[in-house]
């Protein structure tokens, strides 16, 4: 356990010092100018009327849901392949996080769905696929709860994710290779966006919003994993080492 | 009789809840059940909205009889189940209170789950309604029926799906007037009041005989 | 098990339990908890309170700790001390120990916050002796308490064991190693007979 | 500004979200609290993270 006491955790805590506040800057501005661009610039749409404001909200969390993902398969490797000292602190911080955000993207899916195609749910593939995503950031963080061990859950946890980046192109695809309602990408695409510049700025802004809002909370959630092993190591060590004092205090009473 | 009965309901709370603990998965189960059935029967919104109910009080069930396995076993386990027979506090109201923190921790969770569920299989407001409303009055019994089965199957060290086994035929009554209770709530002609009140009694019933078979098969299981 | 097996125990004396190993010493001690019932025979305590059984009035100190990992150390000790109940009979006098007192007379009051998982074996072994301690019962049934402990805690488990001898209570211990008890009476179990209890110190 | 008749579903995206956010938030705070009380705990206590290191590991 000594290994995290150096180097690598320590020089990490304090770049999150320097890093943060402006991170935390960015992100709140970036979210004011996003959301009254949102609801003030952005035009509404000629088919879908107010209700595609929703969309500012509804994509960016999807992006997001699925870029921490991929963080969390990168950092999988990192535990399994390099032994990053930091990978697994990174993965198991990230879980809630991802959950959050996929919980957003289905919520507010949902709640465009019904005006839109007069119900909250259907179980078509894009919206089963992300479904399935939110399983698994919630069994990932469930696995790490059950768990004691932190290195051991790191590594079980890690094995659980790479399997589970598999549904990652299943949900990229799935407009397009199933016929779904849900329509199909406008703005990641390989012959340029398909969507007027009225609206594609307010996405772009709120995307970059919800991303410094992520690795605001990543790095926060980061420090706090470890701070909790930190205590944990500490613990271990409180418990073995016996106390001077109370070994005074027992010859007394016991006499 | 209350601070026992209370540091007793919060230990055992505290050890769900705990790292370690299993409070969440249920639920999480629970969300799996639901989201693997349209994958079997096809997405057919109607067909799942008629078949609702009946998923959601499955889904349940089968996430209660999941959780129950440790019931009793993990105190069998480090002792504490011998110092509980030895305690001096009526048995059967030590498994009661076991009972009722167990719900608190796993049964709670699902009736909460059970409207966003609901959404999934596209129950109207009046069903999602009264499923949770079943949910809530059925739940306690079927943690209560399935604590005879965690009793019984105390000593074995692959308990689990034979408590499955042995809780799901004594459940099935609960689970006839829990589903029939919410399917009344949504065909009109049918009256609600009469199931429910037949499952609010199968709670009571339950909450008077659970704890007395499972205390007894535990004080056999000493011997 | 047991056949022809009769002793009867006075309040302030101990009675430690020898024999091979798989003679019955265990399950001697877990009879006499009532864990195991009898098929003929009987238990009897003498001025415990008239309407409770005689397992009301004994800790039962096991191979098992009944220590909750998860739980802190204060919270397990806790716990017994407001779920087990009391037993007060006519001539024994202890009293409830402090839950921390208890802890810190066992040395281990600096673990208290935390979690039991972290506790050694040995240390586990102490946080459920204290429970002997935070409620005061007429007669403890110990099996082995001395294993898991070192040198220091042996001693001091020795001085706690004491001074329930001198308070009035009754001890009956399986042991294997020497335990320097006042007052003790030897049951000596071997296979086809069991000797009679042999005095080692007179009694009043 | 007129949000026509679905203001309702707009709101509760947004409400929903915000309310996610905020918990996530929350979360991190009150873990940082929890683990910074522990930490200073174990400081009182005067279990140091330098002293084994010295004692030859």
């Amino acid at each position: 356990m000594a290994f995290w006491d150096y180097a690598n955790p320590t020089r990490f805590l304090k770049l999150v010092q320097v890093v943060l506040p402006w991170l935390t800057g960015l992100c709140v501005l970036a979210s004011a100018a996003g959301l009254y661009m949102s609801f003030f610039i952005a035009p509404e749409d000629y088919q879908q009327g107010q209700t595609v404001r929703i969309m500012y909200i509804h994509v960016p969390a999807a992006w997001l849901s699925m870029m921490c993902y991929s963080i969390m398969a990168v950092s999988s490797l990192g535990t399994l392949v390099w032994k990053h000292p930091l990978a697994d602190v990174s993965a198991k911080a990230a879980a809630p996080i991802g959950a959050a955000f996929t919980f957003m993207a289905l919520v507010t899916g949902s709640l465009w769905g019904k005006p839109m195609w007069g119900t909250y749910w259907v179980w078509d593939a894009r919206l089963t696929s992300v479904l399935v995503l939110l399983i698994m950031y919630l069994g990932l963080m469930t696995l790490w709860r059950t768990m004691e061990d932190p290195i051991k859950a790191g590594k079980a946890a890690a094995v659980l994710t790479l399997v589970g980046a598999l549904n990652l192109p299943v949900i990229k695809f799935s407009v397009d290779w199933w016929n779904t309602l849900h329509q199909p990408a406008s703005v990641m695409r390989m012959d340029g966006p398909t969507i007027h510049p009225d609206i594609l700025w307010p996405l772009l802004v709120m995307a970059v919003a919800f991303t410094l809002l992520f690795f605001v909370l990543h790095l926060m959630a980061m420090r706090n994993e470890i701070m909790r092993r930190r205590v944990r190591t500490l613990r271990l060590r409180a418990a073995s080492a016996a106390h001077p004092r109370s070994a005074v205090a027992t010859a007394q009473p016991a006499e | 009789m209350s601070t026992w009965a209370l540091a007793l309901f919060q230990r055992d709370l505290r050890l769900s809840v705990r790292v370690g603990g299993s409070a969440l998965v249920g639920v999480l189960f629970f969300l799996a059940v639901v989201t693997v059935i349209p994958f079997g029967v096809g997405p057919d919104l109607n067909l799942l909205s008629r078949i609702g109910p009946a998923i959601l009080w499955i889904g349940a069930l089968l996430a209660t009889l999941l959780g129950l396995d440790r019931l009793f076993q993990a105190d069998r386990d480090d002792g504490t189940l011998d110092l509980m027979l030895m305690a001096g506090r009526p048995l059967e109201l030590v498994v009661l209170i076991k009972c009722l923190a167990h719900w608190v921790a796993t049964g709670l969770p699902l009736v909460v789950a059970a409207p966003l569920l609901a959404i999934f299989l596209n129950l109207e407001p009046a069903a999602m309604g009264a499923v949770t409303l079943t949910l809530l009055v059925g739940t306690p019994a079927l943690t209560l029926i399935g604590a005879i089965g965690a009793a019984l199957t105390v000593s074995l060290r692959r308990g689990g799906l034979l408590l499955a086994v042995l809780v799901v035929p004594l459940a099935i009554p609960v689970l006839i007037f829990g589903v029939s209770a919410a399917d009344a709530a949504i065909h009109d002609p049918v009256p609600f009041l009469t199931p429910f009140l037949i499952l609010c009694a199968l709670s009571l019933i339950a909450a008077v005989i659970g704890p007395i078979a499972s205390a007894a098969a535990l004080r056999f299981e000493s011997d | 098990m047991f056949e022809d097996l009769s002793f009867s125990l006075e309040g302030g004396s101990a009675l430690v339990v020898t024999g091979a190993n798989g003679i019955g010493k265990s399950s001697l001690l877990r009879t006499l908890a009532g864990l195991v019932s009898l098929a003929h025979g009987s238990i009897r305590l003498e001025g415990g309170a008239p309407d409770t059984p005689s397992e009301e009035h004994i800790h039962y100190f096991g191979h098992q700790d009944a220590v909750k990992p998860a739980l802190s150390v204060l919270e397990n000790l806790q716990f017994w001390q407001s779920f087990a109940a009391a037993a007060h009979v006519s001539g024994f006098s202890g009293s409830s120990v402090d839950p921390m007192d208890a802890l810190n007379l066992l040395g281990i009051g600096h673990t208290a916050r935390l979690p039991a998982a972290f506790l050694s074996a040995g240390q586990k072994r102490r946080l459920s002796l204290c429970r002997l301690l935070v409620t005061p019962r007429p007669v403890w049934l110990m099996d082995e308490p001395t294993s898991a402990l070192d040198r220091v805690s042996e001693t001091q488990l020795l001085g706690l064991m004491n001074a329930h001898l001198a308070a009035g209570g009754l001890i009956v211990t399986a042991t294997h190693s020497d335990l320097a008890l006042e007052k003790t009476l030897i049951l000596h179990l071997r296979a086809g007979d069991a000797a009679a209890p042999s005095p080692e110190e007179a009694l009043q | 500004m007129d949000l026509g008749s679905h203001a309702g579903f707009i709101f509760a995206s947004y409400g929903l979200c915000l309310l996610t956010v905020l918990g996530l938030i929350a979360w991190v705070r009150i873990d940082k609290a929890n683990l910074e009380k522990a930490l200073k705990d174990l400081a009182e206590q005067g279990v140091s993270r330098r002293r084994p290191q010295e004692g030859g590991r």
